[in-house]
């Protein structure tokens, strides 16, 4: 069924009785071509790819509980393509492409909504970096303007020119920035990828790997053996145990990010800004609630959930930032498992298994990955080889030292 | 979050920071070593030996054991203490 | 309509409060609801998607409807909830999401419309053509969005924040609470009772209740009197624990002058507080739901315990002729005190055959209603009765009851989730959900007063382990129920007010596969409202239940996140908002650096002065005379900002020699030595300047930007690695102010304030010593920033301010004064220093040529790591110096990339980036350090600097990343 | 050398400042000794302060004596306090440094300190009695806390003064301004 206005009126004349599931509920079948191990954005975005871009189509996505209940239901929703290191810029950028045709590529509605991302700079130095960052992306061919401090405020004059701790001082702007609506981009994407013949299949959690001289021969679930030549892991948050049941160890921790979300206010917060001083970042939701969020809470956490101090300190930059958004109201807050690696880049490589796949390490960047992310893991497993946007986001980059540390923390995840 | 830090007693998380997994406290002696201890970790869900730094406090880094499920704290001792 | 008589009212109190323009009167005591029914106000607000006309439902936080924008300005308040907001003199409220008036709301066309805009339509629309959706779909939706609006001014209120610390936290005040708290303070507990209410009570005051024999809320003020008079009791009303956290941590929200027309100087709008509580009974009552069916969202349909609220607490009728819905007995109780206040109740429909119940009215059992009728307000509704004929019967207020849901949501809040207890058709905590928490009372589902007040005393007595107290006399009937959720027919039955999610939207959603709870919440938005699906979620759940062929448990339930009403984002901040955000480190010379006019940069939390312009200057003007300056006679700069970590010990060299990449075992004492730290993953960390003081005494000096960092390091060093190393440090950074005196004359100057000889023999470059400086013991140390003769003297910080002005004084004298850091930046890119600009973090000692300060005789931090393939080898960017062919380029700026002459400008032809730049009025020219692939070998080449930011290119020569006196002749000189 | 330096307290010019019952004002203590005893030698460093009618304190404790007392501040580390300089003789068994002008001092007091306190620190003001000395954060600054007979002596590094002394007015204000309305 192909979704549009007509449809929309047709049925609603009919008492909207002809609207079909968007995706099926099919049992699994004994053996796939690929199975693929996540049913979040990364993982169904991977499965329509190689079912449209390679014409892989005998895939399952197996998902333990329902799709897109992970990080790609629980983010703060932004896509930007603003990052500073070659490794992350091509692979941000390319993303960003399939961000704009992907309402028309999906026949669905996700809402991509390119309002702007600003980040403002409060130092010299960080003006610097700004600059070098927007010379990255303008050289690959994306949008980034320095804005002087004068600029940024008649762009957001909302913002607290007044402040004497962090004044602002300037900022980066990337206009084809923005925000889209989460569940729609799992929705779509496993709608797309159903539609071309790959089976979704809920609660079904992989129990392990079946794996014969170094080849991976299926994998074992609550819902019995499934044979596959090709297996993709997407499952962020949970990489280091389904990892470990191939005898992989690496180089993450898991940690927990807290985002908010406050009543449904009338507009006033145009696009996306981000205080990088305080982690902070803001931006309002079609609904009208303002939806923001921070820093990580800093320690390993598999709950999904945070504590106070982190809260605090979210709301502290934001009335510092901001502080006409004071008498907004938080209505909710929630967590999610970041997989943290040691640069804050993600993985998206081979593993020492033939013919098993990694896809992870996003720490808090991979909503904005999803379509690129989906794109490139598709490739790589249907040809072997890497996507010229991703051929740095190797398995063994720790080891040899050619890291993708945009934070300049170092080996330590949660500083990222 | 509260630990209970064995100098100052029980506190707030506010009051800490985070360092990570516990195994930092076994610096390997030869080079070949160092990969697996910089970066690979064990990540488990469920009780985790950790090192937090009381740097609101005392001053003293803690060996902590926590469950990163729950969060449930099950024991905090100095790290230097702790550590063989 | 008031009755007298009846509720807790001040009527000696009479308050004027305004709505939508319109003046009305109330009393102290009232809520702005209760005030506007006592005005025959029903039609209060309009809904969010289909501005459907919308009544007051509820009396209390869990209300969806009565949002309202509370007074005016800056300090506007939206979403505010009626029926929690207390009355005052002056009160201003403005209904919302309508235009141009509440009774006329043009948007209501969306509701004609429903047809197409049910769950999820957006998702399959919209999407051509392309571009549209930014400028036209999409500002549509968004102006429609939305309740209340942002005044968008800064309303300069200010939240406090606080802690609180107690054995038992109590949370709600009704007869469980009550009697959990008497139990914890008899046994001399501290305990905590916190109310969201601003009267102690809970149901109490909203019931014909008795309890010891007296009227519930004399036993309630009873009890609050013993517990006042407790010291180590603390009575919070007005007071929500919105969230439970780890270890026994709550958050809690005490407003303290929402109910006031103005804010008392000095004091916050609200406290926030965390409370670290040993134990927590949650005695937070429950919420009664509603029954869905046609048009059940019709201005006077209430809960049933809202009317009587509003009856008892207020004396206030929500309708003159009242009909009752209910499948429990609650709904009874509501028909037979309406009738005992002498309201006209029409009558009483109970989809049950039989009960025990007999009023003097109409009784409809085995009915439903099947329609509510009234747009602006409830005329009448329609009937079904058992033999299904359908009657219409006369109504302006329906009250509703569905039963009751336990209020669990605090238990929800780590991850819990809540049982199905078939005896109440509702979800209770689980047990253990929260560490610590145990639910007592109607939260717990235990609903008669009797059982509330057992139930609170046994829960208070099971957690601090001490026996309960005596438990007084009560009503104790049993609670009987029959499930009833929704009356089948056509139109929209709503479960969701707010949001306009009716049972066909949960049908839809069924329909199209969105069948996980977590799917349809989502798709329909039901339960995404302000109250979080208070209201709606079990409802919903029945109908997904009785869809999908399962029992409600099996359908799951929502999580509920914290918080459990919606908290103002200036109260979770408090006073660390604005520039209070984060503490301000002040130097010893800033008072004196403010009279002398400077500009200040921020460096980690210090204020630093940048430069101290002259009349006519501007920045560029101050920082290149400042330059000068300490080029040609001598400048002054306050450096104190700089870490300095006193360390000694037996152990300390050796220590350092571990941290650091070279050796300091071998300095002599009286020496300093310029040292390099990596971290432990082989990239350099931070780097500074080390004197060794004594044998065993060194004074570390880090980057202003890591001094933190790096004292956390040592610790962890010492404490967690080498803890058999004997050795101690200690910031020492606020104890001393600390001065650079750079330049040719600095030796004149500096002789001037120091008594001891300062030759060349006996103060060398790179010698240190305590010294008596303007008769105070200092510390004297003969390093540079700048390439030029200088000296950093320190003396402790009393004295700071002084020294600073002595020392300017005399360098004024010597023709030079004070510099900044735009100077000092300068001075040090001439020279051929580097900051955090080139060591950010991603930088090895071997890209900035100190490849050979990573000692081989020894092991230290990072070095193993710092071998790696991926250090080394000319595919890594090198630090060296640009200098612009043609010496006016102006375009050399810090970000610039590099490429080389010849090359297309592509990410894989970037050679490397400009990290930091500057006019140098030294040489007359722009000049810069840069990171360039392979650079050291590629000295003397010329490459192309691209500026697309400012859309330049200027081409440059390569050269050692050191400009100003490569001999070093000056420093020794 | 006819210059002589002219001291400045940490909060000059920003203390005292009072509201309701609470007042805050400077305490300058004449010399502020840390104490850090190496490995094994805290028996002996307590013996060297035993002629000063001090020791070294365990963790949380406050040791006074008539003109001087031992504040625990943190892991093998104490600050001598005062009215003049002592003579502590403990070469070569701790580490002592002068922290004489790293730290301001104030004292807070007046009936319900505890309520600022609370306000400030998350620390339990129970705590903060005669007797005990505490690490925590005030406001965002580290702190050492230590309880007085009527009150308590709150202490922050010097170049945090400013903040410090707005941060106690600011609470004090509000408890203050609350008590009012009751």
């Amino acid at each position: 069924m192909q979704f549009s206005a007509w449809e929309i009126i047709k049925q609603g004349l009919t008492g909207n009785k002809g609207w079909k599931p968007h995706w099926r509920d099919p049992e699994p079948k004994s053996a796939y071509d690929v199975i693929i191990i996540g049913g979040g954005g990364h993982g169904l975005a991977t499965a329509f790819y190689l079912a449209k871009e390679h014409g892989i189509t005998n895939v399952a996505v197996l998902e333990k509980g329902y799709i897109g209940g992970g990080n790609v239901g629980r983010n703060t929703t932004i896509v930007r393509a603003n990052y500073g290191l070659p490794g992350n810029s091509e692979f941000y950028s390319h993303s960003l492409k399939l961000w704009e045709g992907m309402e028309q590529e999906l026949n669905y509605n996700t809402m991509m909504s390119q309002r702007h991302v600003l980040n403002l700079c409060h130092s010299d130095g960080q003006r610097d970096a700004f600059t070098r960052r927007a010379n990255t992306m303008l050289i690959q061919g994306d949008d980034a303007e320095v804005l002087s401090r004068r600029q940024v405020r008649d762009y957001a004059p909302f913002l607290n020119f007044d402040n004497e701790r962090f004044p602002i001082r300037g900022g980066l702007l990337h206009r084809r920035g923005g925000t889209a609506r989460h569940d729609a981009v799992a929705w779509g994407y496993a709608r797309g990828a159903d539609m071309r013949g790959v089976d979704i299949i809920q609660n079904c959690e992989v129990t392990g790997f079946r794996i014969e001289q170094g080849r991976i021969k299926g994998v074992e679930t609550t819902r019995g053996f499934i044979g596959a030549g090709k297996v993709g892991m997407a499952v962020a948050g949970r990489t280091t145990q389904v990892g470990q049941m191939a005898g992989l160890r690496l180089p993450i921790e898991s940690h927990v990010l807290q985002a908010f979300v406050t009543e449904g206010l009338k507009p006033i917060i145009p696009g996306v800004v981000t205080f990088g001083m305080g982690h902070f970042y803001l931006s309002q939701s079609d609904k009208g609630g303002l939806v923001f969020g921070g820093d990580l809470d800093f320690y390993n956490s598999y709950a999904a959930r945070g504590n106070l101090p982190a809260v605090e300190h979210v709301m502290q930059a934001g009335m510092s930032m901001v502080p006409m958004i004071g008498k907004a109201r938080v209505l909710r807050s929630w967590g999610g498992i970041m997989d943290m690696t040691m640069d804050g880049s993600p993985i998206i490589d081979r593993t020492p298994v033939e013919g098993l796949f990694l896809n992870g390490g996003w720490c808090y960047g991979g909503f904005k990955a999803v379509p690129g992310s989906g794109h490139v893991f598709a490739h790589l497993i249907a040809t072997g080889n890497h996507h010229k946007a991703s051929t740095k986001h190797l398995l063994n980059r720790f080891e040899t030292g050619h890291v993708i540390d945009e934070e300049t923390t170092g080996a330590q995840p949660n500083l990222h | 979050m509260r630990l209970t830090c064995p100098l100052c007693g029980p506190r707030d998380v506010r009051e800490f920071s985070y360092r990570g997994d516990a195994v930092l406290t076994d610096r390997p002696t030869t080079p070949e070593g160092f990969h697996d201890y910089v970066h690979i970790r064990e990540n488990p869900a469920g009780p985790h030996d950790e090192l937090w730094h009381h740097g609101a406090g005392c001053g003293g880094w803690l060996k902590v054991r926590r469950d990163t499920v729950t969060h449930e704290v099950l024991s905090v001792a100095l790290a230097r203490e702790a550590r063989s | 309509m008031r009755l007298q008589g009846f509720g807790q009212i001040d009527r000696s109190s009479p308050v004027r409060f305004e709505f939508d323009g319109r003046s009305y009167g109330g009393f102290a005591g009232d809520t702005l609801a209760s005030a506007l029914l006592a005005n025959d106000i029903r039609l209060i607000g309009r809904s969010f998607k289909y501005h459907r006309p919308r009544g007051i439902v509820t009396a209390g936080s869990e209300e969806p409807n009565a949002l309202m924008t509370i007074g005016q300005g800056a300090a506007a308040n939206p979403n505010t909830r009626a029926t929690t907001q207390e009355l005052y003199d002056g009160l201003v409220a403005r209904s919302q999401n309508a235009w141009p008036s509440l009774g006329l709301d043009v948007m209501e066309v969306n509701d004609l419309l429903a047809p197409f805009l049910g769950a999820g339509f957006y998702y399959k629309t919209f999407m051509w053509p392309k571009a549209i959706w930014e400028k036209l779909y999409e500002p549509v939706i968004r102006h429609a969005a939305g309740l209340g609006a942002l005044s968008g001014q800064d309303d300069g209120q200010s939240y406090d924040t606080g802690f609180l610390h107690c054995d038992l936290l109590v949370i709600g005040s009704g007869p469980a609470g009550l009697m959990a708290a008497l139990t914890g303070a008899r046994a001399g507990k501290r305990v905590i009772l916190a109310e969201e209410d601003f009267a102690f009570g809970g149901r109490l005051n909203a019931e014909a209740e008795e309890v010891a024999g007296q009227p519930g809320p004399a036993w309630v003020a009873s009890v609050i009197a013993e517990l006042a008079a407790a010291p180590n009791v603390r009575l919070m009303r007005r007071t929500t624990v919105t969230g439970a956290y780890d270890g026994g941590t709550f958050g809690a929200l005490e407003q303290v002058a929402e109910h006031l027309p103005s804010l008392p100087q000095g004091a916050p709008r609200a406290t926030f507080w965390r409370i670290a509580a040993g134990r927590t009974v949650l005695a937070g009552g429950a919420h009664e739901r509603m029954i869905a069916f046609r048009d059940n969202d019709r201005p006077g349909v209430m809960q049933a315990s809202a009317v009587r609220s509003y009856l008892h607490r207020y004396g206030v009728a929500p309708g003159r002729k009242v009909a009752v819905f209910t499948n429990n007995d609650d709904g009874w109780r509501t028909a037979a005190d309406l009738i005992a206040a002498g309201v006209t109740v029409t009558a009483v429909i109970d989809p049950r055959a039989h009960t025990q119940h007999d009023l003097p009215c109409r009784m409809i059992h085995g009915g439903v209603v099947t329609r509510a009728h009234g747009r602006l307000g409830l005329d009448n509704i329609t009937v079904r009765k058992p033999d299904g004929a359908e009657i219409k019967v006369d109504a302006d207020c329906l009250a509703v009851s569905g039963g009751w849901n336990p209020s669990v949501h605090l238990t929800c809040h780590m991850n819990g989730r809540p049982d199905w207890s078939e005896d109440i058709a509702a979800f209770v905590p689980r047990p253990g959900a929260v560490p610590g928490l145990i639910a007592a009372g109607a939260a717990n589902g235990m609903f008669s007063t009797h059982g509330a007040l057992r139930s609170g005393a046994q829960a208070a007595a099971e957690a601090l382990d001490i026996k309960p107290i005596k438990v007084p006399q009560a009503e104790d009937a049993t609670f009987e129920i029959t499930p009833f959720w929704h009356v089948e027919g056509p139109g929209r039955a709503f479960l969701d007010p707010q949001n306009d999610v009716s049972v066909k939207d949960v049908k839809a959603a069924h329909q199209e596969n969105f069948r996980s709870v977590e799917h349809m919440k989502r798709y329909t938005t039901l339960g995404m409202a302000t109250d979080q699906g208070k209201l709606s979620n079990v409802g919903a759940l029945a109908i997904m239940a009785r869809l999908t062929g399962r029992d409600i448990p099996e359908v799951g339930t929502t999580t509920f996140r914290p918080p459990y009403t919606p908290v103002p984002i200036a109260a979770f901040a408090g006073r660390a908002a604005r520039d209070t955000f984060r503490p301000h480190r002040l130097t010893p010379s800033d008072a004196l650096s403010r009279e002398r006019g400077a500009e200040f940069i921020e460096a980690g939390l210090w204020h630093r002065a940048a430069w101290f312009p002259q009349p006519g200057e501007d920045w560029l003007a101050a920082c290149n005379r400042e330059t000068t300056m300490v080029r040609e006679t001598v400048g002054v700069a306050d450096v104190t900002t700089l870490g300095k970590i006193d360390i000694q010990g037996p152990d300390a060299a050796v220590f350092l020699d571990r941290v650091y990449t070279n050796m300091f075992s071998t300095l002599k004492v009286g020496r300093v030595r310029y040292g390099l730290m990596l971290r432990e993953d082989g990239f350099v960390m931070d780097d500074g300047t080390c004197a060794r003081l004594g044998d065993q005494h060194y004074v570390m000096t880090t980057t202003t930007a890591a001094a933190g960092q790096v004292m956390v390091h040592l610790q962890f060093c010492q404490q967690v690695l080498w803890p058999e190393l004997d050795v101690r440090f200690i910031s020492v950074t606020d104890q001393w102010a600390q001065f650079a005196v750079a330049g040719p004359k600095a030796r004149d100057l500096i002789r001037d304030v120091v008594a001891e000889d300062v030759s060349d023999e006996s103060f060398p470059y790179m010698g240190c010593g305590a010294v008596t400086v303007l008769g105070v013991p200092g510390r004297l140390f003969r390093i540079s920033f700048s390439g030029e003769h200088a000296y950093e003297v320190a003396v402790p910080a009393r004295y700071g301010d002084a020294l600073a002005r002595a020392l300017t004084e005399r360098a004024e004298a010597l023709g030079g004064g004070l510099y900044g850091m735009e100077a000092l930046n300068v001075l040090r890119i001439e020279k051929g220093y580097i900051t955090h600009a080139e060591i950010d973090g991603r930088v090895t000692a071997d890209d900035i040529g100190m490849g050979r300060m990573v000692s081989a005789k020894k092991d230290c931090v990072g070095k193993v790591m710092s071998e790696r393939p991926g250090l080394h080898g000319p595919e890594r960017c090198q630090l060296v110096g640009l200098r612009p062919l043609n010496p006016d380029a102006a375009a050399l700026h810090a970000g610039a990339h590099l490429f080389a002459l010849k090359a297309e400008i592509t990410p894989d032809t970037d050679q490397g980036w400009l990290s930091s730049a500057c006019y140098s009025p030294t040489f007359g020219h722009r000049i810069a350090y840069a990171f360039l692939k392979n650079g050291r070998a590629r000295h003397g080449e010329t490459v192309r600097v691209v500026d697309r930011t400012k859309g330049t290119e200027t081409l440059c020569d390569v050269t050692a990343p050191m400009f100003y006196d490569q001999e070093g002749g000056k420093l020794r000189g | 050398m006819a210059d002589i330096l002219r001291a400045q307290s940490p909060f000059s010019g920003r203390l005292p400042v009072t509201a309701g019952p609470f007042k805050a004002v400077e305490v300058i203590p004449g010399s502020v000794m840390s104490v850090a005893p190496y490995r094994g030698q805290q028996a002996a460093v307590s013996k060297a302060l035993s002629h000063h009618g001090l020791r070294f304190p365990d963790a949380g404790e406050a040791v006074e004596a008539a003109h001087a007392a031992a504040l625990w501040t943190g892991l093998d580390e104490c600050f001598v306090i005062s009215d003049a300089p002592l003579p502590l003789n403990l070469d070569g068994i701790a580490a002592v440094t002068d922290q004489t002008d790293g730290w301001g001092w104030l004292r807070l007091t007046g009936a319900g300190w505890q309520e600022v306190m609370a306000r400030l620190c998350p620390v339990d003001p129970a705590l903060m009695v005669p007797g005990r000395a505490l690490r925590s954060e005030v406001g965002h600054m580290m702190a050492i806390v230590y309880g007085v007979t009527d009150g308590v002596i709150v202490c922050v590094m010097r170049s945090f003064a400013g903040t410090m002394a707005h941060d106690i007015s600011v609470a004090l204000t509000s408890v203050a301004a609350q008590k009012e309305m009751e």
